[in-house]
C-alpha cells in the first residue's frame, strides 16, 4: 500500500484544501460557479485518464456526460424511481454505452478512433432527440431534485465525490493498472510484444473514464435541476477535449487545473464584450503558442526557473 | 416510386452530395497531408459563403458572369486566409505536440464566427433569387442550378485528379502523403507545399461556400451545421483521399435523401451506422490506406 | 544430456514469401541452451524475416517452428507473438523499441509487472512490489543503466535506447533473446560494452541468443555458430572460426559487405 | 448609431491599433473616467422610498451563431425601451442599466443567468430564444433566483399552459393561438377548396407540437379533409430538395410549415426553384411573419401562384399606424437604430421592458415605497402594458400575455418595402384562438 507522496499530490491537497474553505467567501453565485469548475475539472480528469495516460483522443466524451445525466434524470423524473435506483439506471446506461461504443471504436487509433467516438456520440444526440417520450427531446427534463437543496449544501457533496475521484485518478496511474495505460499509449506494439494485452487495456481505460464523465454528468444534472440535449452535442464533446489541453494533459494535476480555469476564461469572456467569441477564440490561440505544455507547463516552468534549474 | 419522381430525387440526392463533396474534398486534401483535422474547415466554408453574397448581391448583381467572379473571388479569399492561417498560426505548431494543432483550429472557429458577424452582422443573409429557370421531369422540375452545382464538383473532382496524378506540384504533394522524410532527403520543398495544400484545401472549403449559398441561407455558426456532416464522408471514404471523399459524399448524399423517403426517422442515424459498418471491415475507409505516421 | 533438455528453440524448412520475393527460403536451424547463433549477410538476406518469423510477428508460409519447454517439444508456428513471449522467447529490434514516456525505471518495471501477471492490479502503486524492486535493480545493474535510471525513455542516448530495448525483454526471464543488430549505430566503446552484456546474460541466466549482426568483430568475438544467409537462403551454418576459413564466402558476401 | 455598432466600431478599432494602443487606451480611459461620469450624472430628486443605484434588467438571447440574428434584434429593442425610459427620468427616477449574456453558449445558460442575477445584482430578466431553455430555467428561478423573468419568444405551450409558474411570466403569443387560428382560417377562407394536408416542421418538440394543435383543431373543424404523414426535418438540415419533391408526389395542396428564421427562407427559396406550389395551393407559415426571415427571403421570391400566409408574435404594420401611432413610432425609431423593420422579437423584447416599468409604478402607487418581488409580481398580474403589438393583457392564472392574433397574405413590398410584407391580415382577438388558462393540447 505505499506510495510516494509527490508534488503533484501535495499540489492537489493544497488545491482542495483550497477549494474547501473558499466557498464561505464567495457568493452564492461563485459558488455554482465553482461547483460547475469542480464538474468540469472532474470529467477532464477522466478523459486524460484515456487521453494523457491512454494515448486515445476520443471526440465523443459527451456522450458518457449525457448518459449519466439522462439516467438519473430519467429515472428520478421520468420514472419515479428512488435515487440510487436512479444511479443505479445511470451507471447501467453508462457501462452499456461505453461497452458497445468501446468494443467497436477501440479496432482503430488515432484520427479513426476520434471520428467513431464523434460518429457514436452524434448517434446518440439524435436518439436523445428523437426518443422524446424518454429524453423530452430538445425540451429536455426540468425538476430534478437536489438534495442537499442549497447551493452551498450541494457543493460539498460535489466536493466529496470529485476530491475522492481525482485523488483515485492520481492513485489509479500510479498502478501497475495505470503503468499500463502509459505503456500503450507510448508504444502499443511493444506493449504488445512484452505481454500486454492492448485491447483490454485500452478497453479499461476507455470505460474508466467514461465513468468519470458520467458521474460528472450525474451531478451537472442535479445542480441545473433540468437538462437540454446541448449536453450530447459534439461542441461539449470538443471542449472536454480543449479544456484538457488547456490544463496540461501531462498528469492529473494539469487536467483538473484545466476545467476549473476553462470555466473562469469563458465566463469572463462573456463578461467583458458582446465579441466573446473571439475574445475566447483569441485566449485560447494564444495559450497555444504561450502554453504548449498546459497551464500546468507554465507552473513547472516556473518553479523550475525559481528553483534556479 | 413512379420513374420521375425517382430521377428527381436522384438530383436532389447528387446536388446534396455535390456540396459535401466541395466541402470533404478540402477537409480530406488537409488531413491526407498535413495530419491536421481542420476543424475551422467550415467556418472557412462559411467565409467562402459570404464572399459569394457580397460579390453578387451586394456589389454586381445577379448574372451567370458575376456568379463565376464570385465563385472565383470566394476561392481566391479563402485560401489566402488558408495561407494566412498555416504560415502564421500553423506553422509554429509543426514540431509542437499535435493536439496543439486541434486546439488552434477550434478557437479558428470561434474567432472566424465572431469577425464575420462584425462585417456581415448577425441577421440572415441569402440570395433574392436563384440563379436559372428549371427543367421539367414530368410535373417536377429540377433547378438548372443543381445541375450546374454537380457540373462544378465533377469537374473540380476531375481537376483534382488530374493536379495529382499529372502535375509535378500535385505529385509532390503525393510523395509528401506517403512520407514527409523521404519527400524532404528527395529534395521536395515540403514546407512550400504544405502551405500550397492548406491553401488547396480552404479554397475548395472557399468555392463550396460559393456554391451552396444561393439555395441556402448564410448565417455566422453556419460552418458547425456543415462540418460533422463531412466529419463522416471524409470517414466513410478514407482520411486523406480524394476519391474516398467522392464516393463517400455520394453514399452520405443517396443515403440521406432515400432514406428521408423510405423511413425518415434512420435519416441521420443511418449515415453514422454506415460509417461504424464500414470502419469496422475496412477500417481505413473505403479508400483510405495506411498512412504515414504524424510527424 | 538428451535432446530435448539441450535444445531450446527449433525451426524446420521456414518459408516466407512477400509478393515474389522469397524473403525466407527454407531456413532450418537449432539452438542450444547458452548458445549464440549469429546470422550475417548483406541487407535483403532475409535476416530480420528469420527473427520476425520465429518471434510470431510474421508467419511463416512453410516450415514449423518450436520450443522446448520443460522437456517437451511446443509448435508455435503462428502464435500470436504475446503468447510466444510468455513462452521464454524474448526480442529486442533493429530501431530500439521503448516506452519513451516512461523513465528506464518505469520501463522495466511494466515488463516484469507484465510478465508477472500483476499489470491489471491498481490496489497497490507499481512500485511497491518489493520482488519486483529487487527485480529491476538487479536487471538495472546487469544492463549498467544506474546513471539514467530516473530518465525519461525519450531523454536516452542511442546506445542507452538499445540497452534498455534489450532490458525490457531480458527482464522476462527468457530462454531465448532474438536480438535485431544489437550494436548498429553504437560507438566502438559501447560495442564492447554490449558484448560484454550479451555474455553476462549468457553467463546469468544460461540465456541462448539469436543474434542478427553485420559487425564481424563482435559476431567472431561472440557467437558459438555463425548462420550466412543470402537472398532468402542459408549459404553457411557453422562455428564462426570454420564459416571464416570459407574464402568464398567473406570474399564475396562478408569481405565486401561487412568489414 | 447603436450601442451595438458603437461597440463592434470599437473592436474594429482596437484590432486595428493593436495590444500598444489597448495598454494605452486602458490607461488613458482609467484617468479620464471620473470626469465622464460627472458629465452623464443628471439630478434627480428622489421619491420617497426610491433606492438611489440604477435598477439592473438583465436579457439573455442567441447573440451569435446561426439564431444571433434574434439577440442582436433583441438587444437592441431593449436599449431602444432603456434609453426612452431612462432620458424620461427612468423608472420612479431610478435609470435602468442592461447586462446581457449570450444564449449560445449552450450548456451555460443557467449559470449566465445566475450571474446576471446573483452576481450582477439584476433586479429582473428578460429573454430566451429556445423552448428547451425556458423550461430548463423554471427549477433555477422559480426556487434560487425567485425574481420576476420574462419570456419573450420562446413558443412552447408547457411554459404556461402545464402549471403556474410563480415568477417566470410570458409575454409573446406563443404557438398554440397561433395554430388554432390557422385551422380556423383554412376553414373560413378554403372549406372545399382543399382536400390533402401536409406538414413540414422542424424535427423536435416545436415541430411536432405545432403540428398536433392546427391539425388536430383543424380535423374538429373539417372532419372530410385528408391529413398525409408529417414530414420532419432533421436538425442543420440546409438542403429540402427531397422533402419538396416528396410532398409534391403526396398531391398536398395545403401545406402547413412551423419551420423558422432561416430555415423557413431556405425551404421557401428551395420550394420556389422546384416548382412546389404548382400543385400546394395553400403555404400557410406560422413563423413567416418575421421581418428577417421575409429579407433572406426577399422581394423578387415572392410567387403569384400560391396563397402563402404567415404569422408571428408581431408583425410591424399591424396595429395600423395611422391609429395607433405607439407602433409607428416603434418602428420609426428602431429603424432609426438599426436600419432595418422590427421583427417581433423585438416588439416582445420591447415590451417586457415597459411591463416591468409600469408594474413597478402601479406597485409604488399602491405601497408608497419601492415594492418588493411579491408586490410586483402582483402588479404584472393582470396588467395591461402597451406594446407596439397594442396593448397586452397579462392574465393572472397563467402569467401568458394575451394580444391580437393574425395571419397575413405575403405580397411583394416594394417599391414602399425593400422586403416581402404580410397583407391582408386577418386578426383574432385572443379570446377566441387562446384556450382557457392551464389546459392544454400537448402532453405535460
Amino acid at each position: 500500500m505505499m506510495f510516494k507522496i509527490d508534488n503533484e499530490l501535495y499540489s492537489l491537497i493544497t488545491l482542495f484544501i483550497f477549494l474547501a474553505v473558499i466557498p464561505q467567501f464567495l457568493s452564492i453565485y461563485n459558488v455554482r460557479l465553482l461547483s460547475v469548475g469542480l464538474l468540469y475539472g472532474l470529467a477532464a480528469v477522466g478523459f486524460n485518464l484515456l487521453y494523457g495516460y491512454t494515448g486515445l483522443l476520443s471526440f465523443g466524451h459527451a456522450m458518457f456526460w449525457s448518459a449519466g445525466a439522462y439516467g438519473l434524470a430519467i429515472g428520478l423524473v421520468k420514472l419515479n424511481l428512488d435515487p440510487l435506483m436512479s444511479i443505479l439506471l445511470a451507471f447501467t446506461l453508462t457501462f452499456t454505452v461505453a461497452i458497445v461504443t468501446g468494443y467497436l471504436s477501440l479496432r482503430h487509433t488515432e484520427i479513426y478512433f476520434a471520428m467513431l467516438t464523434l460518429a457514436f456520440a452524434q448517434l446518440i444526440y439524435a436518439l436523445i432527440i428523437k426518443l422524446r417520450d424518454i429524453t423530452g427531446g430538445d425540451e429536455g427534463i426540468y425538476g430534478i431534485p437536489r438534495f442537499p437543496s442549497d447551493i452551498g449544501g450541494y457543493y460539498y457533496l460535489i466536493y466529496i465525490i470529485v476530491f475522492i475521484l481525482v485523488i483515485l485518478a492520481w492513485w489509479i496511474v500510479r498502478t501497475p493498472l495505470g503503468l499500463g495505460f502509459q505503456a500503450v499509449r507510448d508504444n502499443p506494439y511493444r506493449a504488445e510484444a512484452l505481454g500486454l494485452d492492448v485491447r483490454r487495456v485500452r478497453l479499461i481505460s476507455f470505460v474508466l473514464s467514461g465513468f468519470y464523465l458520467s458521474i460528472a454528468g450525474m451531478l451537472y444534472a442535479p445542480l441545473n435541476r433540468a437538462i437540454t440535449p446541448d449536453i450530447a452535442f459534439w461542441t461539449f464533446s470538443a471542449i472536454i477535449v480543449i479544456m484538457t489541453i488547456i490544463g496540461g494533459s501531462k498528469n492529473v494535476l494539469g487536467a483538473f487545473i484545466g476545467g476549473l480555469i476553462f470555466i473562469y476564461i469563458n465566463t469572463q469572456a462573456m463578461n467583458l464584450t458582446e465579441f466573446w467569441q473571439l475574445t475566447l477564440g483569441i485566449i485560447l490561440a494564444l495559450l497555444v503558442y504561450l502554453a504548449p505544455y498546459g497551464i500546468v507547463g507554465i507552473f513547472e516552468r516556473v518553479l523550475r526557473y525559481v528553483r534556479g534549474g | 416510386m413512379d420513374i420521375n419522381l425517382f430521377i428527381v430525387q436522384l438530383f436532389n440526392a447528387l446536388f446534396f452530395a455535390s456540396i459535401l463533396f466541395l466541402i470533404s474534398s478540402g477537409l480530406s486534401l488537409i488531413y491526407g497531408i498535413m495530419k491536421i483535422l481542420n476543424l475551422a474547415h467550415g467556418a472557412l466554408y462559411m467565409v467562402g459563403a459570404y464572399i459569394t453574397f457580397t460579390v453578387v448581391i451586394l456589389w454586381l448583381g445577379l448574372s451567370w458572369y458575376s456568379m463565376v467572379i464570385a465563385y472565383i473571388a470566394s476561392i481566391a479569399v479563402v485560401a489566402s486566409l488558408g495561407i494566412y492561417i498555416e504560415r502564421i498560426l500553423l506553422k509554429p505548431l509543426y514540431n509542437k505536440p499535435q493536439d496543439l494543432q486541434l486546439l488552434l483550429t477550434f478557437a479558428l472557429i470561434f474567432i472566424l464566427d465572431d469577425i464575420v458577424k462584425m462585417i456581415w452582422g448577425a441577421q440572415y443573409r441569402a440570395f433574392p433569387t436563384i440563379p436559372g429557370w428549371s427543367l421539367s421531369v414530368g410535373e417536377y422540375q429540377i433547378p438548372v442550378y443543381f445541375i450546374a452545382t454537380i457540373l462544378i464538383a465533377l469537374g473540380v473532382a476531375l481537376l483534382l485528379h488530374w493536379f495529382f496524378t499529372k502535375t509535378i506540384y500535385g505529385k509532390m504533394i503525393r510523395a509528401i502523403s506517403y512520407s514527409l522524410e523521404t519527400s524532404a532527403i528527395l529534395g521536395i520543398n515540403t514546407d512550400k507545399l504544405f502551405a500550397l495544400s492548406f491553401a488547396l484545401g480552404a479554397g475548395l472549403a472557399g468555392l463550396a461556400g460559393g456554391v451552396a449559398v444561393p439555395l441556402y441561407t448564410a448565417s455566422p455558426g453556419m460552418g458547425g451545421d456543415a462540418i460533422v456532416l463531412s466529419f463522416a464522408v471524409i470517414v466513410i471514404g478514407g482520411m486523406g483521399s480524394i476519391l474516398g471523399a467522392f464516393v463517400g459524399s455520394l453514399i452520405v448524399g443517396l443515403s440521406r435523401v432515400f432514406m428521408a423517403i423510405i423511413y425518415p426517422v434512420f435519416e441521420i442515424a443511418l449515415i453514422y451506422i454506415i460509417m461504424a459498418i464500414i470502419l469496422m471491415f475496412r477500417p481505413t475507409g473505403l479508400f483510405g490506406r495506411e498512412m504515414r505516421e504524424r510527424r | 544430456m538428451s535432446e530435448a533438455v539441450k535444445y531450446v528453440l527449433e525451426a524446420s524448412e521456414l518459408h516466407k514469401w512477400f509478393g515474389n520475393v522469397h524473403a525466407v527460403n527454407n531456413v532450418s536451424l537449432k539452438l542450444s541452451r547458452g548458445e549464440i547463433l549469429s546470422i550475417v549477410g548483406p541487407n535483403g538476406a532475409g535476416k530480420t524475416t528469420l527473427l520476425n518469423l520465429l518471434s510470431g510477428i510474421v508467419k511463416p508460409d512453410k516450415g514449423r517452428v518450436y520450443v522446448y519447454l520443460n522437456g517437451d517439444r511446443k509448435d508455435i508456428t503462428g502464435r500470436s507473438p504475446y503468447y510466444i513471449t510468455f513462452l521464454g522467447v524474448g526480442r529486442s529490434f533493429q530501431i530500439p523499441n521503448i516506452f519513451d514516456g516512461l523513465t528506464v525505471r518505469d520501463n522495466i518495471r511494466l515488463s516484469i509487472l507484465t510478465y508477472r501477471r500483476l499489470i491489471n492490479r491498481f490496489n497497490r502503486a507499481y512500485s511497491s512490489f518489493n520482488d519486483v524492486e529487487e527485480e529491476v535493480e538487479k536487471i538495472i545493474e546487469i544492463f549498467s543503466l544506474e546513471d539514467s535510471e530516473y530518465r525519461y525513455g525519450r531523454e536516452l542516448s542511442h546506445g542507452e535506447r538499445k540497452k534498455l530495448d534489450i532490458a525490457l525483454s531480458f527482464a522476462q526471464q527468457p530462454n531465448i533473446l532474438l536480438l535485431d543488430e544489437p550494436t548498429s549505430g553504437l560507438t566502438y566503446s559501447e560495442k564492447l560494452e554490449m558484448v560484454e552484456l550479451i555474455r553476462s546474460l549468457r553467463r546469468e541466466r544460461e540465456v541462448s541468443f539469436i543474434v542478427v549482426e553485420h559487425d564481424l568483430d563482435v559476431v567472431r568475438e561472440v557467437s558459438d555458430m555463425l548462420m550466412v544467409m543470402h537472398e532468402g537462403s542459408v549459404l553457411a551454418y557453422d562455428e564462426p572460426d570454420e564459416v571464416v576459413k570459407m574464402s568464398e564466402v567473406i570474399s564475396a558476401y562478408l569481405g565486401g559487405e561487412v568489414i | 448609431m447603436t450601442q451595438v455598432s458603437d461597440s463592434r466600431r470599437e473592436w474594429v478599432k482596437l484590432a486595428g491599433v493593436g495590444v500598444a494602443g489597448l495598454a494605452v487606451g486602458y490607461g488613458v480611459g482609467f484617468l479620464t473616467a471620473p470626469e465622464r461620469v460627472r458629465e452623464v450624472e443628471t439630478p434627480v430628486e428622489g421619491l420617497p422610498g426610491v433606492p438611489d443605484e440604477p435598477l439592473k434588467i438583465g436579457y439573455i438571447y442567441f447573440m451569435t451563431g446561426t439564431l444571433g440574428t434574434y439577440g442582436t434584434n433583441a438587444a437592441a429593442a431593449i436599449e431602444l425601451a432603456v434609453e426612452e425610459i431612462n432620458r424620461n427620468g427612468g423608472i420612479l427616477g431610478r435609470t435602468i442599466e442592461l447586462t446581457s449574456k449570450d444564449e449560445a453558449d449552450r450548456e451555460r445558460v443557467l449559470d449566465n443567468i445566475s450571474k446576471m442575477v446573483q452576481d450582477e445584482g439584476a433586479e429582473f430578466v428578460v429573454g430566451l430564444d429556445s423552448s428547451g431553455d425556458a423550461l430548463k430555467v423554471i427549477p433555477l428561478v422559480e426556487d434560487e433566483l425567485q425574481i420576476p423573468f420574462i419570456v419573450t419568444h420562446a413558443a412552447t405551450p408547457k411554459l404556461t399552459e402545464c402549471a403556474k409558474r410563480r415568477f417566470i411570466f410570458r409575454i409573446s403569443m406563443y404557438e398554440e393561438p397561433i395554430d388554432i387560428m390557422a385551422a380556423q382560417l383554412v376553414k373560413e377562407l378554403y372549406e372545399g377548396d382543399v382536400t390533402t394536408v401536409a406538414n413540414i416542421g422542424p424535427d423536435y418538440a416545436y415541430g411536432y407540437d405545432s403540428w398536433a394543435i392546427f391539425s388536430g383543431t383543424l380535423q374538429d373543424l373539417m372532419p372530410d379533409l385528408e391529413f398525409l404523414d408529417p414530414i420532419y426535418t432533421p436538425l442543420f438540415t440546409t438542403d429540402y430538395g427531397t422533402y419538396i419533391d416528396q410532398i409534391k408526389a403526396s398531391g398536398a395542396d395545403l401545406l402547413f410549415s412551423s419551420l423558422w428564421g432561416g430555415d423557413a427562407a431556405t425551404f421557401f427559396k428551395q420550394a420556389i426553384a422546384k416548382g412546389l406550389f404548382d400543385s400546394v395551393k395553400v403555404y400557410m407559415n406560422a413563423m413567416l411573419g418575421a421581418t428577417d426571415t421575409l429579407e433572406a427571403i426577399g422581394n423578387d421570391n415572392v410567387p403569384d401562384n400560391v396563397d402563402v400566409w404567415g404569422s408571428g408574435r408581431y408583425w410591424f404594420l399591424y396595429p395600423p399606424h395611422d391609429v395607433y401611432p405607439l407602433n409607428r413610432l416603434f418602428v420609426e425609431n428602431f429603424r432609426g437604430k438599426t436600419g432595418a423593420y422590427p421583427p417581433y422579437v423585438a416588439a416582445t423584447s420591447y415590451t417586457a421592458i415597459y411591463a416591468i416599468k409600469k408594474a413597478i409604478e402601479s406597485a409604488y402607487v399602491m405601497k408608497g415605497s419601492w415594492p418588493d418581488v411579491d408586490e410586483i409580481i402582483s402588479a404584472l398580474e393582470g396588467l395591461t402594458v402597451s406594446g407596439p403589438m397594442g396593448p397586452v393583457y397579462i392574465r393572472p392564472e397563467d402569467h401568458q400575455g394575451l394580444y391580437d392574433v393574425f395571419w397575413g397574405r405575403l405580397r411583394r413590398g416594394s417599391p414602399t418595402y425593400p422586403i416581402p410584407i404580410l397583407d391582408e391580415l386577418v386578426v383574432y382577438p385572443p379570446g377566441k384562438v387562446v384556450p382557457e388558462p392551464l389546459t392544454t393540447m400537448v402532453s405535460c
